[in-house]
């Protein structure tokens, strides 16, 4: 059996790519560096999404997630001046709780995700024909059937909003505090 | 009969009646008026009392043949355990109680007309009489007790009585301390009387009289069908029963040990001291056991023998004592001890029925004899601390001339007590060495032993009061004799012991005809072999007194040195109080009571404190768990998350 | 209208009339509380003689006077009342308590208006306890007991009252968190097989005695017997479990300590006796040792610890131990006398309890001091008060004539029936406390109110007033008709007594 | 879905009022505001009672009447916050009303949906709604540092366990195939993996209940938080999430309950000694109710390891009792704390004896909240107890009361303070606004009769559901 | 052959640690702010995994993946104003000054 096909080879180098950058992520000592190695991370997992044909998903993750949040952090870093070039220094006990945390965790999960036994073997290919239609999207998230979205999407519309109300009610700064 | 049961409830009642009004609208009455009143409502049931007794003995209603009959004048239920066990409040009429009723009422009554001179002014005087109708109530229904608690029920009041008396100087430290003594010495004593009455009743079913003492054919039935073979810790369990009983008279009877209360209890107005302290209350026990004289007597004879031995040794100790006490009321207090150890002795070598049960009879009689002579001892003690306001020998002598009255109705006891004929005691006394002769050598030798022993100190202290010589520093005021209401109790209690000594001695009146174990008379006659070897040693003890005590001379102490060391142990009373005093105050309160109430607050109370600090402190501890950061609040949450999972996966 | 509900609907009325009166109307308010608390008087002596004329018709009901209404469906929880013999007995007590209670309370000055208020959500618990049926409104009204005494020790105590109030609501709450787990066991384990749950008392009764009829699993009862018992016990005052009693009583207001030992703590015993022992006699019987182990240390310990105390109220409280443990004592020999005994002992001790609170109270207001080194000679300064004071430890000791006396005899007798060897020792155990409260009860009349006067400013102290001579002379009769004539109430009690006696061995 | 359309409509009308009139008149428009939404509160019940269908969209949504009910006593809740807060709104947060009434509305729908959601996304977006405007909310009192404190502390921890949930949702759907709480429940068996999601959902919506180890939290951010926010998070946000996570686990694991119901026993033993041990030692009277509502919530969560119908019951009941009490607690310190700035409870020694009536109807709420008859709090407590002893789990339940005893201690310590406690320099007297004292009046009616009113608790009963 | 379905759990459960990590050890707000980000992502790619390979029947994991991103920004929005409100009160975002409110 022949492992290294090209899906393969693709997913270790995305699988790769997006644990380096993670990492780098959350190790970084410059913020907006950090903020560009998520920008990475995001990217390959919208990278992941496309090997496995949500197109439309890993647009939306490129778009919403790297585009938007990403940006909007970087704004807030450039906002709160001084923060770019601030030295991040990891206190070491937190890093070490960290370390613990992630570790122990990460063994626990991946533990018994191994030990569960998902499908032996299938076939990818098969899987990958099934390409997601627009309009199937379109009709999921705008339909009433079962495993159809409308109310979820109505009711995050209410949620945007409100965020978006609340957002700037907190961030302007109030006029009484100007005088 | 129903005319006696009509009447018998008024015996009780009055003087309860008397003393609820006295003791709760006495403080409104004039002293006076209260003295009177009691008095004379006392001598009602005094009356009463002797008409009950006159007709149970001499009406011949209550005989069958010569056998006198027990009687129930009426019985109400006051408290029902359950279907066997009930406790009634009644009226028992035997010759027993019959003899019971007439010397309480006349020593009571006696004490009554007394206290209205010896009294006079004091402070409480209603407090006083009120108290004396109470003690009269309780100890009428003790000896009129149809059922054993009933009894205990009487004889708890009476305790309490006794304690209200002895502390009616309650200002005073040594009233108050001698009253608390008494009271929890006698508890004390209740308690075993209580458990033994718990176990007999356990058994018998029953706290009547009645059936308790039903004799048939030489056994109590009731008793030794339910308790024979029963045994505890290897001994018959009805002997436990009994002996416990037994203790709770010995407590109210002074019997050693438990006779450390009484001459205490002297604290108390000399009236009282006549009334409870002589006559009636201290010879509860005695009476105790005469009532339930048959279970003794068949059912555990090792016990009788026990209250034989025990009396014996109380009668000589105390009497031993007496000797060296120089608290005129002190020596008769010791010298009532002796008596009624003699009496207990006089029992503990009865045998029942016929002149077997001469003990018995003698036991009685003495109770009688005594009980006139020993309340006409301290009545006259009475008058003469009233005329020297002292109850120290030192303080006395020479008051022959000053007190005539008195210094012959003294002398006319101190006769009867030591045993020289005619009168009374000789008789009463000479019986119960009879009865001991015949049983029990030992207590024999003992019993004549104090009765010398008697005679000496008691002409020891007639000689200190009335000869011997005036007080070093003369008196303060010059004593005169006691009024009228105070003499004539002392004549009428003279009167009695010379009248029933002669009477006895001429043959006119035979105790053995009213009162005997099985209540049939039978005929006693005076044993002269027995009785002239005592009069000698009563004689002996006189002139011993007489050569020391007669005239103010060295010889008195020059005798002491002579027995230093006995001399001081007596007078200290073989220092058994200090003994008491070291038991309760070292061993109960230090080493029982103070580590309690240590172990409540620190351990018990200490671990509900502990529980809380421990929660207060966890509390102050963890707080750094709340540490502010954010950051571990996530570590927190992961943890919990990743712990949880551990825990509920199935590995 | 049912009878009984007027021992909640009065006190209830009282407290709205009170809310609506203005605080500074000090005697308005006494006024009302004297009219209310006779009336609650008047109410139980009526209930009294109607149960007894009752009784004499229909000896075989359990309980007469029986009311219920539905309140929650859903767990059959019912507003059920009804009373025996030995509810009689406690309601008549309680009412005396409460009325002699306001009469000492007379005094009081500071927040008049708040302290009857709780002063009368205090009795509510108390009448709404006696008259349940039902188990829930019985644990409702109980918790309603308790709580009150927070503030009433907190507010109006003396000494170290937030402390002595604390311990003793936790305490108490701690056992009646035993007691709810109890409930709750008996609750749904009693219940038929495809039938309803009840709270009801008597159903529990009859489901659980035809469970055992029928060979099904009574285990349970041996875990949440004593977990109920603990649970009552805590307020019986049972030994380990008593310590926020010498506290709670030394801290409390006269007329508290009155109400609390006097009634509170009788709920206690009461309910380990209806709820406990009544619903669960298999357990009962056969744990009953354990309990009486503890129950003995507690009449004894209560008595030897009570001997060293210098102050009043603590050696009462600790003579409240010893009593109060000798009725749990009793009840555990599970015979009718025995049992009939500690109702007994109950009403005496609550009686005698009161009187005694209610003296040191009157004492401590004129000394202000409840050391009894620091007194001497009282008898001569205010003897009403002083008199009274010997009586009631005279009651308290047990002497014939007085409560005392009936219910410890009763209690001794009794128990000393029970065939078993262990239980007729810790009988004779317990008899020696008779001698130790003697000691202390002497020791304490010696102390302060005879002997020389000890303090000369004690020298010009009033005697009672009015409504001091009127509460303690109340009790007094109440003490002394019992004492006298115990019959009645025995025989009354006793009656009550059987239902429950007859279920164990060797009950009757 | 009566009730969230016509939310949604008192919302939108709610943000139109704030921005026509909200700037000229603030009053009316917060009058306004408070009146739709009254409004809202009595149409609701009118259509609870004229109720047919039990699902909609698919599936998506699922209604009942307890859910209905549920819903009307979120109203009522919120209603009684509305009144508290009105004073804040018109004094100190006069230039955000309009937005503090906008976004609690909001954050009411998403526990609505919370509620009703058959799906978990519906549930996420519910959950979601439900606390990303409550951080803003929080973070209004913007004078104050600790507001902003507040916020940040719970919208972090609001992110991280909405991750944390989401990631364990997403092994449910690895394991279960679907989203839908029926699939889940028809799928659902003893994996490592599935049960291991649970425990991840579990702590995403512990968090919502603030059930220890998740709760560390909730102290913070109710002490930030301004007061009526604070009592909004602290009994309608909790209570609806414990209702949601009971009907959850109702519908979607109710066929393997062992799988759940250890953790439970284990996650209330220790959130209710935690919540006590902690609540001891506090001054801070927000922060005392902080840790006393994390107890409270231990207790709540008996009614749903019993997991049955009584369960659902009880914890229904106990929470509407709860919210009474706790609305009457926060009612008097946002009062007094809106009129003097006190919140300590050294500040409140003495309370009774310059401003009586508070005094007592804290009083009240305390001894309600320490479960004292007669007052309600007993009667749910007794209730959700028994429910759980239905169940046999007596261990728990003792546990539990043995827990009510330290948490009666630290409620009589606010007693003390009020009634026992002396002060040299007690508060003054306060005069309250009308709007909360009718508040007060509506929380110390209920505290006093609900328990009493038994039509109400079986009302709840027969339309409770269990597995 | 291909890859086993695991090792995409197991991609997703790596960044969720990392991200928790980052969480718990990074120093300032929007650090913290972004290690979220990874653990919202590591739990879609779960579900877009999960919907993939083995219920690829519907769209189930697909469209909550996007309301994730969806909800996520809008976190992100709220999270970042709230930040610049401690900015502006205590003029830094470090998560070690944000201790006032403790014990």
């Amino acid at each position: 059996m022949e492992l290294l096909t090209a899906s393969n080879i693709i997913f270790f180098i995305l699988a790769a790519a997006i644990l380096l950058f993670g990492i780098l992520t959350v190790t970084s000592t410059k913020i907006l560096r950090s903020a560009t190695y998520l920008f990475f991370t995001l990217f390959c997992i919208a990278g992941l999404y496309l090997q496995l044909n949500y197109e439309f998903l890993a647009a939306v993750q490129l778009s919403v997630y790297a585009g938007g949040i990403v940006i909007l952090i970087v704004f807030a870093i450039l906002l709160i001046k001084g923060l770019g070039e601030d030295k991040e220094i990891n206190i070491g006990q937190r890093r070490i709780m960290g370390l613990v945390a992630a570790i122990v965790g990460s063994i626990t999960c991946a533990s018994v995700i191994i030990k569960f036994g998902f499908m032996p073997d299938y076939d990818l290919a098969d899987l990958m024909v099934q390409t997601v239609d627009m309009k199937v999207i379109g009709k999921t998230l705008m339909g009433t059937n079962q495993y159809e979205y409308l109310l979820p999407f109505e009711a995050v519309s209410v949620l945007l909003l409100a965020c978006i109300i609340g957002s700037i009610a907190i961030a302007t700064k109030d006029k009484e505090d100007n005088k | 009969m129903e005319q006696l049961a009509s009447l018998a409830p008024y015996v009780l009642i009055l003087p309860l009646c008397m003393f609820l009004i006295l003791g709760l609208f006495g403080k409104k009455m004039c002293p006076k008026v209260s003295g009177i009143l009691g008095t004379t409502v006392f001598g009602i049931v005094s009356v009463l009392c002797y008409y009950i007794a006159f007709k149970y003995f001499f009406s011949g209603d209550y005989q069958i043949g010569d056998t006198f009959q027990k009687v129930t004048l009426f019985n109400m239920e006051w408290l029902r355990m359950n279907q066997n066990l009930v406790i009634s409040i009644g009226f028992l009429l035997d010759p027993l109680s019959a003899i019971m009723l007439i010397v309480i009422s006349t020593v009571s009554l006696m004490v009554h007309i007394y206290s209205m001179g010896y009294m006079h002014g004091e402070g409480g005087f209603q407090r006083f009489y009120a108290i004396l109708s109470l003690f009269s109530f309780a100890m009428l229904g003790l000896v009129v007790a149809t059922n054993i608690f009933q009894m205990y029920i009487f004889w708890e009041l009476v305790g309490v009585s006794s304690f209200l008396l002895i502390s009616f100087y309650y200002f005073k430290h040594s009233a108050v301390r001698a009253a608390k003594k008494a009271f929890i010495v006698t508890r004390f004593a209740d308690m075993f009387f209580l458990i033994g009455i718990l176990i007999l009743s356990y058994y018998t079913k029953t706290f009547d009289f009645g059936p308790l003492t039903q004799v048939t054919d030489g056994h109590v039935e009731i008793v030794n069908s339910t308790m024979s073979g029963v045994t505890l810790l290897g001994f018959p369990i009805i002997s436990i029963a009994v002996f416990l009983i037994f203790l709770g008279g010995a407590g109210k009877s002074a019997m050693f040990p438990l006779h450390i209360w009484l001459p205490d209890a002297m604290e108390g107005p000399t009236p009282a001291s006549a009334l409870i302290h002589a006559a009636t209350m201290v010879v509860a026990g005695v009476y105790l056991v005469a009532r339930l004289f048959p279970i003794y007597s068949f059912e555990a004879p090792h016990v009788l023998e026990i209250i034989a031995y025990i009396g014996a040794f109380t009668s000589i100790f105390a009497a031993v004592i007496a000797c060296a006490q120089t608290d005129i009321k002190r020596v008769l207090a010791f010298s009532t001890i002796s008596q009624i150890a003699y009496m207990m002795v006089a029992l503990g070598v009865s045998g029942y029925g016929g002149v077997d049960g001469l003990g018995y009879t003698a036991s009685m009689w003495h109770l009688f004899t005594h009980a006139m002579f020993k309340a006409l001892l301290f009545m006259a003690a009475g008058a003469i601390i009233h005329a020297v306001h002292s109850n120290e020998m030192d303080a006395m002598g020479n008051l022959r001339k000053k007190l005539p009255i008195t210094h012959i109705t003294f002398l006319i006891a101190c006769l009867a007590i030591a045993g020289i004929p005619p009168f009374s005691g000789f008789f009463s006394k000479d019986e119960i060495l009879v009865a001991a002769f015949e049983t029990n050598k030992w207590v024999f030798a003992v019993e004549y032993f104090v009765a010398g022993l008697t005679a000496f100190y008691m002409f020891r202290l007639y000689y200190r009061i009335f000869w011997f010589g005036e007080p070093e520093n003369g008196y303060e005021h010059e004593p005169h004799e006691a009024p009228l209401n105070m003499t004539f109790p002392l004549m009428f209690l003279a009167a009695v012991t010379v009248i029933t000594g002669i009477s006895w001695a001429f043959g006119k009146f035979s105790f053995t005809e009213f009162i005997s174990s099985d209540y049939s008379s039978y005929e006693i006659h005076t044993h002269w072999n027995i009785a002239l070897p005592s009069i000698g040693a009563g004689l002996v003890g006189i002139l011993i007194a007489t050569f020391l005590y007669l005239e103010k001379t060295g010889r008195p102490n020059k005798a002491v040195s002579y027995i230093k060391k006995p001399y001081i142990w007596a007078y200290n009373k073989f220092y058994i109080d200090e003994i008491y005093l070291y038991v309760t105050n070292n061993i109960i309160f230090q080493r029982i009571c103070q580590p309690i109430a240590w172990f409540d607050r620190h351990i018990i109370d200490g671990f509900m404190n502990l529980l809380s600090w421990v929660t207060n402190k966890t509390s102050e501890e963890t707080k750094e768990v709340q540490s502010g950061y954010v950051q571990q609040y996530a570590w927190v949450f992961i943890m919990g998350v990743i712990t949880i999972v551990l825990l509920s996966i199935n590995l | 209208m049912n009878i009984l509900s007027l021992f909640v609907i009065i006190p209830l009325v009282m407290m709205a009339v009170i809310f609506c009166v203005n605080g500074e109307k000090k005697s308005l308010i006494r006024t009302i509380m004297s009219i209310g608390g006779f009336a609650l008087l008047c109410t139980s002596a009526y209930l009294t003689i109607q149960f007894l004329e009752l009784r004499q018709i229909d000896s075989t009901s359990e309980f007469l006077f029986t009311e219920s209404a539905m309140w929650y469906e859903r767990f059959n929880i019912h507003y059920s009342v009804g009373v025996d013999g030995i509810s009689v007995a406690m309601l008549l007590l309680s009412s005396i308590v409460v009325i002699t209670g306001v009469f000492v309370s007379y005094a009081m000055e500071e927040k008049v208006k708040e302290y009857f208020l709780w002063f009368l959500m205090l009795s509510i618990g108390v009448y709404g306890f006696f008259i349940s049926l039902d188990l829930f409104t019985m644990f409702l009204f109980y918790e309603v007991a308790l709580i009150p005494m927070y503030l009433l020790i907190g507010l109006w105590g003396s000494g170290k009252k937030e402390y002595s109030a604390m311990k003793l609501t936790l305490m108490l709450m701690g056992g009646s968190a035993f007691l709810m787990v109890g409930i709750f066991g008996i609750y749904y384990n009693s219940i038929p097989e495809g039938s309803e749950g009840t709270f009801n008392i008597q159903e529990i009764a009859a489901n659980v005695q035809a469970l055992k009829a029928n060979g099904g699993d009574i285990s349970w009862e041996y875990i949440f017997f004593p977990l109920t018992f603990v649970g009552f016990g805590v307020l019986g005052a049972m030994f380990p479990f008593h310590t926020w009693s010498p506290d709670g009583h030394a801290s409390a207001p006269t007329a508290v300590s009155m109400l609390h030992a006097g009634v509170l703590m009788k709920l206690g015993g009461y309910g380990c006796f209806r709820v406990a022992m009544y619903l669960m006699p298999d357990a009962a019987q056969d744990l009953a040792w354990i309990f009486i182990i503890l129950t003995g240390i507690s009449v004894v310990y209560g008595a030897f610890s009570a001997c060293v105390q210098n102050d009043l109220k603590y050696i009462n409280a600790y003579s409240s131990v010893s009593h109060c443990g000798l009725v749990l004592f009793a009840l555990l020999m599970m015979n009718k006398t025995a049992m009939t005994g500690a109702i007994l002992q109950m009403v005496s001790h609550g009686l005698m309890t009161a009187l005694f609170f209610a003296l040191i109270g009157m004492i401590y207001g004129r000394t202000h001091t409840r050391d009894i080194r620091e007194m001497g000679g009282l008898m001569k300064i205010m003897p009403i008060l002083c008199v009274c004071y010997v009586i009631a430890g005279l009651a308290s000791l047990g002497l014939p004539g007085l409560s005392g006396f009936v219910a410890e005899m009763t209690i001794f007798v009794g128990a000393f029936q029970h065939p078993d060897l262990f239980h007729r020792v810790f009988v004779i155990l317990g008899c020696s406390s008779i001698v130790i409260t003697a000691v202390y009860i002497l020791r304490v009349v010696g102390k302060i109110l005879m002997g020389p006067v000890q303090d000369k400013h004690h020298e010009t102290l009033t005697d009672a007033v009015w409504y001091e001579k009127v509460a303690a002379f109340g009790l007094i009769a109440a003490i002394a008709a019992i004492g006298m004539a115990p019959l009645w109430l025995s025989n009354m009690i006793g009656g009550g007594i059987e239902n429950i006696a007859k279920l164990f061995t060797y009950g009757l | 879905m009566n009730h969230e359309i016509s939310l949604v409509v008192v919302m939108i009308l709610v943000l139109l009022a704030d921005l026509t009139i909200g700037d000229k008149n603030k009053k009316a428009s917060q009058l306004l505001s408070i009146g739709l939404f009254l409004a809202h509160t009595i149409l609701c019940f009118q259509w609870s009672n004229s109720f047919s269908p039990t699902e909609a969209f698919s599936g998506m949504y699922l209604t009942s009447e307890i859910h209905m009910f549920v819903k009307n006593m979120l109203n009522i809740g919120t209603v009684l916050v509305f009144l508290y807060a009105y004073y804040w709104n018109t004094h100190e947060n006069k230039s955000h009303a309009g937005e503090f009434y906008f976004l609690t509305l909001s954050t009411l729908l998403g526990m609505y949906l919370m509620i009703s959601s058959g799906n978990f996304l519906l549930f996420y977006i519910g959950l979601e709604t439900a606390s990303i405007p409550m951080a803003t909310l929080v973070a209004l009192n913007k004078k104050r540092e600790e507001s902003a404190e507040a916020a940040a502390k719970y919208i972090l921890t609001a992110a991280f366990s909405s991750g944390v949930m989401i990631f364990g949702i997403s092994m449910l759907y690895a394991t279960c195939g679907t989203l839908y709480f029926d699939g889940i429940s028809a799928n659902f068996s003893d994996f490592n993996l599935s049960i291991m999601g649970l425990v991840f959902f579990i702590a995403g919506i512990g968090f919502k209940i603030s059930l220890v180890p998740f709760h560390l939290w909730t102290a913070d951010t109710y002490q930030g938080a301004p007061t009526s926010v604070t009592a909004y998070l602290s009994v309608i946000s909790k209570g609806a999430a414990a209702f949601a996570f009971m009907c959850i686990l109702m519908k979607a694991f109710s066929n393997y309950p062992e799988a759940w119901k250890e953790i439970m026993w284990w996650i209330i033993v220790v959130t209710i000694t935690v919540g006590n041990l902690f609540a001891i030692r506090q001054k801070n009277l927000k922060r005392f109710l902080a840790f006393s509502s994390i107890s409270q919530a231990g207790y709540i969560m008996l009614g749903v390891i019993a997991g049955s119908d009584q369960g659902m019951a009880s914890l229904v009941f106990y929470t509407l009792i709860y919210m009474f009490t706790n609305l009457a607690a926060f009612g008097i310190i946002s009062s007094i704390e809106d009129q003097t700035g006190k919140v300590s409870m050294d500040d409140y020694d003495g309370l009774y004896d310059t401003n009586p009536k508070l005094a007592v109807v804290m009083m009240l709420a305390m001894f309600s909240l320490g479960g004292i008859p007669p007052f309600a709090g007993f009667f749910s407590k007794f209730f959700i107890f028994m429910a759980a002893a239905e169940q046999g789990e007596y261990l728990l339940v003792f546990l539990a009361l043995l827990n009510t005893i330290i948490s009666l201690y630290y409620y009589l310590l606010v007693v003390k303070a009020m009634f026992i406690k002396k002060s040299d320099s007690p508060l003054p007297t306060i005069k309250i606004d009308n709007m909360s004292k009718v508040g007060l009046i509506i929380c110390t009616i209920c505290i006093l009769a609900l328990g009493f009113i038994s039509p109400l608790y079986s009302f709840i009963a027969e339309r409770s559901f269990g597995f | 052959m291909n890859i086993p379905v695991e090792s995409y759990f197991i991609l997703s459960t790596l960044l969720f640690f990392i991200g928790v990590y980052g969480f718990v050890a990074r120093k300032n707000l929007i650090s913290i702010l972004m290690s979220v980000e990874l653990i919202l992502n590591a739990a879609n790619i779960n579900f877009v995994v999960a919907n993939r390979f083995i219920f690829p029947e519907q769209l189930e994991g697909h469209i909550y993946s996007l309301f994730v991103i969806a909800i996520a920004a809008a976190e992100t929005a709220v999270a970042i104003s709230i930040i610049i409100n401690v900015y502006r009160q205590k003029k830094n975002i470090d998560a070690k000054s944000i201790n006032e409110l403790k014990y």
